[in-house]
């Protein structure tokens, strides 16, 4: 492990994404749940300039530079769809949001 | 072990840890702030990985801008809505730690045993510097191959942008009335104070599905048992003896 | 070839149709004009037809289009005139005129007479059409435009139940029989390639023994069904709900001896089928005896003379059985003569007294319509086989074919039954025309009908007179020699019959019809013979006569109902419960499903997201099993 | 007329119709009526320009319009006309034309989208017509689908939501198993050849195995059985005929049946000959079963409009019947009953319909003596009756008989049973047309000269399932005759029907190159 290999941040990366991803399954706090994905974009992202890095290509760089924009927009509308549900059901509660049900 | 090793192993604990914290906090705001280190770390180690562009624009969108966004929106949330959302749904928790850990293994497990393939691409290090860095390589790469991309990354930007309008516009007012008679946002005077000043806004009729059941809080669904109901008036043939 | 022909049938459906589409706004009573100068024109170029068959002695033809043009199946539209057509021709432009005529008279003030002066021309057409055909198709196409014809013009007064009941009737029954009889054509045509009866007489020798019986049994099917023979005579007597001229051109004179036509006209198959010949002569034999003994027990004018038609058809058949050709057609055109005197003298009598039909409300008629009463004499001594009139000589000639013929049986039954034809005919004679007045005097006041209809009468009734003098002297007159060309040829056999056995025979049928005088004479006027009392004895017997054998009983409960009940179970259970139910079953079983499932949508979104993460568990671990080198 | 693409005209007249009809939303109902009827009549007469453009003596497709259009996948913009199908389009023309006549007056809800819908329709049926690539074939397939989903569900009478939905559902099953088939003639053919393509002509040259053939077939079969009906698959038929506004009974009747027997002769037969020979037993035993048992259920129906359908049902039965005895006379029998059958159950429907409006139920046994105050209806009701019951000298005989004949030569037994129908059909059409124009209104008592007023009371009328349909009385002797518009739509069909039993010979000319075509992997019987 002298030298610095790609594994290294394959495994942050993977560190990241299911930190990510145990908030979005264990949390009820919307706000809370789409911090966590924008976290599970994150380590997306680390992979993806990771591998660019060892690979000598700059396509990995191109996606994530993608992702960040996607992500922008994502938050734009979460974070609307987050305003929205609040002055509708009064809540945040994941839980207390069952409409799709019927 | 190099110092470049080392300064990885830092940034990435931190990060780790950071990231931690975001599911750990109680509090929305400490999580939003745990973020931010997350993501700074993260922005340092791609420049390590030698795409400095990248890391720039992280900062700006990331931290500089969502994040700010997500306070924004923590505020405008009546705290009230905001309870610790601690406890509760054992079984889910579990699930989600045995399949965390199952993934962790699998994703480990993958990475260990991963082989190459495929050649090296052109950029190497000499080339990015040749070209005047990365900035200048990745544009070249973005404005060469991937034109419509980009433009329809731009008009996402801009669906996104009139999607928010839409959604944070506020409903019809009868609506917000039921729904928020205590809780208006309003930056010019305290929360609640809408009734305050002696003004009772008049109550308005109950319609089908703008209910509220006191108890639950939760809106009455009105869902169409037939075509019939959909239509306005008697259709062609059904004339019945009056 | 003789460019002319198709006139023939044209002048009576270019009547019917200007009178159909034109009757009602424009022309109404003036309807019979064009219907009776149609079919005049149609006469009187049958007429020229037949001087000139009967001038060269060669058939003539036109071919007009060819129908149906599909693959080696084409069927031309094609007329042909041989002498066999040429008789008929002439016998149903002659007798249609003359129903035609009468008909001004008896559907005068009716409200839909300018509709009866379509239909009747329509079917003279349909009939011609028929009788022209020179190939079996055309001919089956007729056959069942003639049934058409029948069925609107039975259903004529279609406000009676009864009457469309009737037409309904006989247009299904004959159905029975054009099942038969399509059946028959298109085996011909898979046999021999096709359906031109030179064509087809010629390859009859070709075919095996067995397939021209069936050929020749699906074919007499048709002729049993559209010439009323048992077993589907049902429908003749109910078919008497039309207006009575209806009843003799239609069901008297002209479409109900299509059948015998056409199996005459078959003859080549027939002959070349023994078995065949004598099914036909064994059913027209039966059709011949029981026709008459239900005619001796009826009450209603009308059907009285509509079993005697049936009975005199059942003549017809056997004499077809028997391989007498020529009597067939012989017996054919007089009985054309006389049973539509009978008929348009029924209907005089019937217009007379006011649409009374029943004989039971009748007698004594005599001093009241003179004409109409010794015409109908005339035509019920020509049916009952009276010296000389028509019925004698054509029905003692088949009677003597059945027996020079190796059918002595046959003979015989047509002997009784000629005891039976007689008694039943002055029946009918004594209870209408003779006796004490039995109707209502007040209200009814009989009267003769008018001229329009008395000289039809007039010249039916020389007809009957006359017409059996071409064919005198018997097997020996003009009228066979006419029709020789048409039944010669391989396979036909002549039977040389003795001046001896015509004379004994001759004998024989008139001593049998005077009894059958003698005996109605007794019961009807004498009165030493008491009709009731002999009926009472008979018991079952008679009431099998007068139920009609218990054909329309048996029809109903073994055919009829159980059809009903198997239709209405086809629907009920079958397409209803079972298709259906399938159906309805497979889309409930997918929403009984989709219920079940749907409570796995909780619409918590942690759950999705836990479905989500579980899902990229699974991807990855498939990943490293397949994708991976982890385990290889 | 060489280069004037005339086929797509036709086919996207309507459409121009319908969008003109939808973006001018403040066209009253008059206007959108004159308008959708003014595009019909411009496809029809495009359409007769075609006809009297057709060589009959030519084999093979005319007024071919053809391009790439997603070369990649192999998919082509093809239409073509062949005698099979040019007939099927001027029925299709004309009887749109007719619907829209008939539904003038009698939709008075929702004008401009039932036009629409009706226009549309039209391409779509047109389009199945016409195309000769099996995506385009596909896509006209499903479109015609809707617009008579939507008719049946929105124009439709009580039941109509399950009408629509049994009818769209089972349309649809059957369409998707003809994918699957699609996708895998597709698959066979380009690796047979390397490739790529979904048009009929060529994809008929390629050589399939055997068991491919089989299923393959059969999942094209299910497809247009579903559609022809056939029994078992005809029970969609009863309720969607039932519900649906006369004119959707027109053109479902008229035209949509038809796509069926198309089907089988322009993909089946020619594609799959091998299993088509192997699985003609079955379907003809099926057939037989169908016009047997659709006569029977016929012959019991209290409702005019379920007893059509049910005759359909026997009716179309010949159509599969002649196609599966592989000669000349079933091939041309099909065809004929198929165009016969369109002329005449469609006229059958107006008929109903022309009663519907005015009494406002279907039941036989509230109808009666109609002949008496509606002469000229009873005689076209009449005319009808004796088309759809076979009688010779109108068109259902020609075709039926031929039918028949084809099916006798190839299998006597099939034959046989087969023809027994010409006694049940006369039985149940005879006694419709006994019992609504005939006789007497119900209750009305006889006539007092009348024989029958001796008897006691008129007897009592056998009424099968009339408790189900709510019990309005209505007095058909206050019907009005036809009116000149109902005349006007009934007329042309009767025409025509005349016609085509006087002179089928006209109509059997622009098949013959066609059916040849068909009939050449079978040896060509009766040729």
């Amino acid at each position: 492990m002298s030298e610095l290999t790609a594994n290294h941040f394959l495994v942050l990366s993977a560190a990241l994404f299911i930190i990510g991803m145990m908030g979005v399954l264990t949390r009820r706090n919307v706000l809370v749940i789409f911090m966590c994905v924008e976290l599970m974009f994150n380590a997306v992202n680390v992979s993806f300039i990771g591998f660019a890095w060892e690979q000598n290509s700059l396509v990995g760089q191109t996606f994530a530079l993608f992702i960040i924009a996607v992500a922008a927009a994502e938050a734009v509308v979460g974070l609307g769809i987050i305003m929205a549900l609040s002055r509708r059901l009064d809540t945040v509660d994941i839980d207390k949001v069952r409409e799709l049900r019927e | 072990m190099s110092a470049e090793v080392l300064v990885f192993d830092i940034l990435g604990a931190v990060a780790v840890l950071a990231a931690a914290g975001v599911v750990l906090a109680r509090k929305p705001v400490h999580s939003a702030l745990s973020l931010v280190v997350s993501f700074v770390n993260v922005a340092a180690i791609y420049v390590i990985l030698r795409a400095e562009f990248l890391a720039a624009a992280q900062i700006i969108v990331y931290t500089g801008a969502i994040l700010v966004l997500v306070l924004f929106v923590i505020m405008l949330v009546h705290p009230e809505d905001l309870p610790e959302f601690h406890g509760g749904r054992p079984i889910q928790r579990v699930l989600a730690l045995i399949l965390g850990l199952v993934l962790l293994g699998e994703v480990l497990a993958a990475i260990l045993t991963r082989t190459v393939v495929g050649q090296p691409g052109p950029w190497s290090e000499q080339a990015v510097q040749a070209v005047g860095g990365n900035v200048q390589a990745l544009g070249q790469v973005l404005y060469s191959g991937y034109v419509l991309p980009i433009q329809a990354t731009a008009l996402l930007l801009l669906v996104a942008t009139i999607g928010a309008l839409v959604l944070a516009r506020p409903d019809s007012p009868r609506v917000r009335r039921v729904a928020r008679d205590t809780a208006t946002i309003s930056l010019g005077h305290p929360r609640g104070a809408d009734g305050a000043n002696g003004v009772e806004l008049p109550a308005l009729p109950p319609v089908a599905g703008d209910r509220i059941k006191p108890e639950t809080g939760e809106r009455e669904l009105v869902m169409a048992k037939s075509g019939d109901d959909f239509l306005d008036q008697p259709v062609w043939g059904e004339r019945r003896r009056s | 070839m003789a460019n002319w022909l198709f006139l023939i049938p044209l002048a009576p459906l270019a009547a019917a149709v200007i009178n159909f589409l034109f009757g009602r706004w424009y022309i109404r009573d003036r309807a019979h004009w064009l219907a009776i100068l149609g079919v005049a024109a149609a006469f009187v170029l049958s007429v020229a037809a037949f001087a000139q068959v009967a001038g060269d002695g060669e058939a003539i033809s036109q071919h007009l289009y060819t129908w149906i043009p599909a693959g080696d199946f084409q069927i031309p539209v094609a007329l042909t005139v041989d002498q066999l057509t040429a008789v008929m021709l002439v016998v149903v432009t002659g007798v249609g005129l003359l129903v035609h005529i009468y008909s001004v008279g008896y559907m005068h003030g009716d409200p839909g007479f300018y509709r009866f002066f379509s239909y009747l021309p329509l079917f003279v057409f349909s009939m011609l059409m028929l009788v022209l055909a020179n190939n079996y198709l055309l001919l089956f196409v007729f056959w069942e435009a003639v049934g058409l014809c029948s069925f609107l013009l039975i259903g004529f007064w279609y406000r009676r139940r009864s009457a469309a009941q009737a037409a309904k009737k006989a247009f299904v029954v004959n159905r029975v029989g054009d099942f038969g009889f399509g059946l028959g054509v298109m085996l011909i045509f898979v046999n021999l390639g096709t359906l031109e009866y030179t064509g087809v007489f010629e390859g009859v020798a070709s075919l095996p023994q067995g397939t021209v019986t069936l050929i020749a049994l699906l074919l007499f099917t048709g002729a049993i069904g559209k010439s009323a023979q048992i077993p589907l005579f049902v429908w003749l007597p109910d078919a008497m709900e039309g207006p009575t001229p209806v009843s003799a051109l239609i069901h008297a004179a002209t479409m109900v001896t299509a059948g015998i036509f056409m199996v005459a006209r078959s003859w080549a198959i027939f002959a070349a089928s023994p078995d065949a010949m004598l099914v036909v002569a064994i059913i027209g034999a039966a059709t011949a005896f029981v026709a008459a003994t239900i005619g001796l027990t009826q009450y209603d004018i009308k059907k009285v003379i509509a079993y005697s038609t049936v009975s005199q058809l059942g003549y017809m058949a056997f004499a077809l059985g028997v391989g007498a050709w020529a009597a067939a057609i012989f017996h054919l055109m007089t009985h054309a003569f006389f049973k539509g005197l009978l008929f348009l003298g029924a209907g005089s009598v019937i217009h007379g007294m006011h649409d009374e039909q029943d004989m039971r409300h009748m007698g004594g008629l005599k001093k009241y319509m003179p004409v109409t009463y010794w015409t109908f004499l005339i035509g019920a001594a020509a049916n009952a086989g009276i010296v000389p009139f028509a019925g004698f000589w054509s029905k003692d000639e088949i009677i003597v074919g059945a027996w020079v013929g190796g059918r002595p049986i046959i003979a015989i039954v047509g002997l009784i039954a000629a005891l039976f034809t007689s008694l039943y005919m002055f029946r009918v004679v004594f209870l209408t025309f003779h006796g004490e007045e039995r109707f209502d005097r007040h209200h009814v006041k009989p009267h003769e009908s008018p001229a329009v209809m008395t000289i039809p009468l007039l010249i039916l009734s020389a007809g009957a007179v006359l017409a059996g003098f071409v064919g005198f002297p018997p097997e020996n007159g003009a009228f066979h020699h006419f029709l020789e060309p048409v039944f010669s040829g391989h396979g036909a056999e002549a039977h040389h019959v003795s001046t001896a056995t015509t004379l004994t025979f001759g004998a024989i049928s008139t001593v049998i019809a005077l009894a059958g005088l003698g005996l109605a004479y007794a019961a009807y006027i004498r009165g030493s013979l008491n009709p009731a009392t002999i009926a009472a004895r008979l018991g079952p017997l008679y009431q099998l006569a007068y139920r009609r054998w218990y054909f329309d009983e048996i029809y109903e409960t073994v055919i009829v109902h159980p059809l009903y009940r198997l239709s209405v179970w086809l629907w009920r259970v079958v397409d209803v419960q079972i298709i259906d139910g399938t159906v309805n079953g497979v889309a409930a079983l997918v929403s009984f499903t989709a219920q079940r499932w749907r409570r796995v949508q909780t619409g918590l979104v942690a759950n999705y997201a836990l479905a989500i993460a579980l899902g990229t568990v699974i991807i990855v671990g498939v990943y490293l099993i397949v994708g991976s080198n982890l385990f290889q | 007329m060489d280069g004037f693409p005339i086929l797509s005209a036709l086919t996207y007249v309507p459409l121009v119709g319908a969008a003109i009809i939808f973006f001018w939303p403040k066209a009253s109902p008059q206007a959108a009526r004159w308008v959708a009827l003014g595009a019909s009549l411009v496809s029809l007469v495009l359409s007769l320009v075609m006809l009297a453009g057709f060589d009959t003596s030519a084999s093979g497709m005319q007024f071919v319009e053809r391009f790439e259009w997603l070369p990649a996948l192999g998919v082509s913009y093809h239409f073509g006309v062949d005698g099979i199908s040019v007939l099927l389009i001027v029925l299709s023309t004309l009887l749109t034309t007719i619907a829209i006549v008939a539904s003038w007056s009698s939709i008075q809800h929702r004008v401009r989208e039932y036009m629409i819908t009706m226009l549309l329709l039209e391409t779509g049926m047109l389009g199945v017509f016409v195309s000769l690539d099996l995506f385009l074939f596909y896509i006209f397939w499903e479109v015609m689908l809707i617009p008579m989903a939507l008719l049946i569900g929105v124009w439709g009478s009580a039941n109509r939501i399950y009408a629509a939905v049994k009818f769209f559902l089972y349309t649809l099953a059957g369409s998707l198993l003809m994918l699957v088939g699609i996708i895998a003639l597709y698959q066979s053919y380009f690796e047979q050849t390397g490739i790529r393509t979904l048009d009929v002509l060529q994809l008929q040259q390629g050589n399939y195995g055997y068991t491919f053939q089989m299923w393959v077939f059969a999942a094209f079969f299910i497809a247009f059985a579903i559609k022809v009906p056939m029994w078992p698959f005809h029970t969609w038929l009863p309720d969607a005929h039932v519900e649906a506004p006369t004119a959707g009974s027109v053109l479902l009747a008229g035209v949509l049946l038809k796509m069926g027997g198309y089907g089988l002769l322009r993909f089946n037969l020619p594609l799959f000959p091998d299993a088509a020979r192997d699985w003609a037993p079955v379907i003809m035993v099926l057939s037989v079963i169908g016009i047997i048992y659709g006569a029977l259920v016929a012959l019991v129906q209290p409702d005019l409009k379920k007893l059509v359908a049910y005759s359909s049902v026997s009716h179309m039965g010949f159509v599969t019947l002649g196609i599966f005895a592989f000669n000349a006379q079933g091939l041309y029998g099909a065809m004929i009953v198929m165009l016969s059958h369109g002329l005449v159950t469609s006229a059958l429907f107006l008929c109903v319909g022309v009663i519907y409006d005015r009494g406002h139920t279907r039941l036989i046994s509230r109808f009666g003596g109609l002949a008496t105050n509606m002469p000229v209806y009873a005689s076209f009701l009449g005319l009808f009756t004796f088309a759809s019951l076979g009688l010779p000298g109108l068109s259902g005989f020609v075709g039926e008989f031929l039918s028949i004949l084809g099916a006798f030569r190839a299998e006597r037994a099939a034959g046989v049973i087969a023809f027994l129908v010409v006694i049940f059909s006369a039985w149940y059409m005879l006694w419709m047309f006994q019992r609504v124009a005939w006789q007497r209104a119900p209750g009305e008592p006889p006539d007092a000269n009348d024989p029958e007023a001796k008897l006691a009371a008129d007897e009592p009328r056998p009424v099968m399932g009339g408790a189900e349909h709510g019990d309005d009385v209505i007095d058909p002797r206050t019907f009005r005759d036809v009116t000149w518009r109902e005349a006007m739509t009934l007329a042309p069909l009767a025409v025509l029907s005349i016609w085509m039993g006087v002179y089928p010979q006209w109509f059997m000319n622009f098949l013959r190159t066609a059916l040849e075509l068909v009939a050449k992997p079978f040896g060509g019987i009766g040729f």
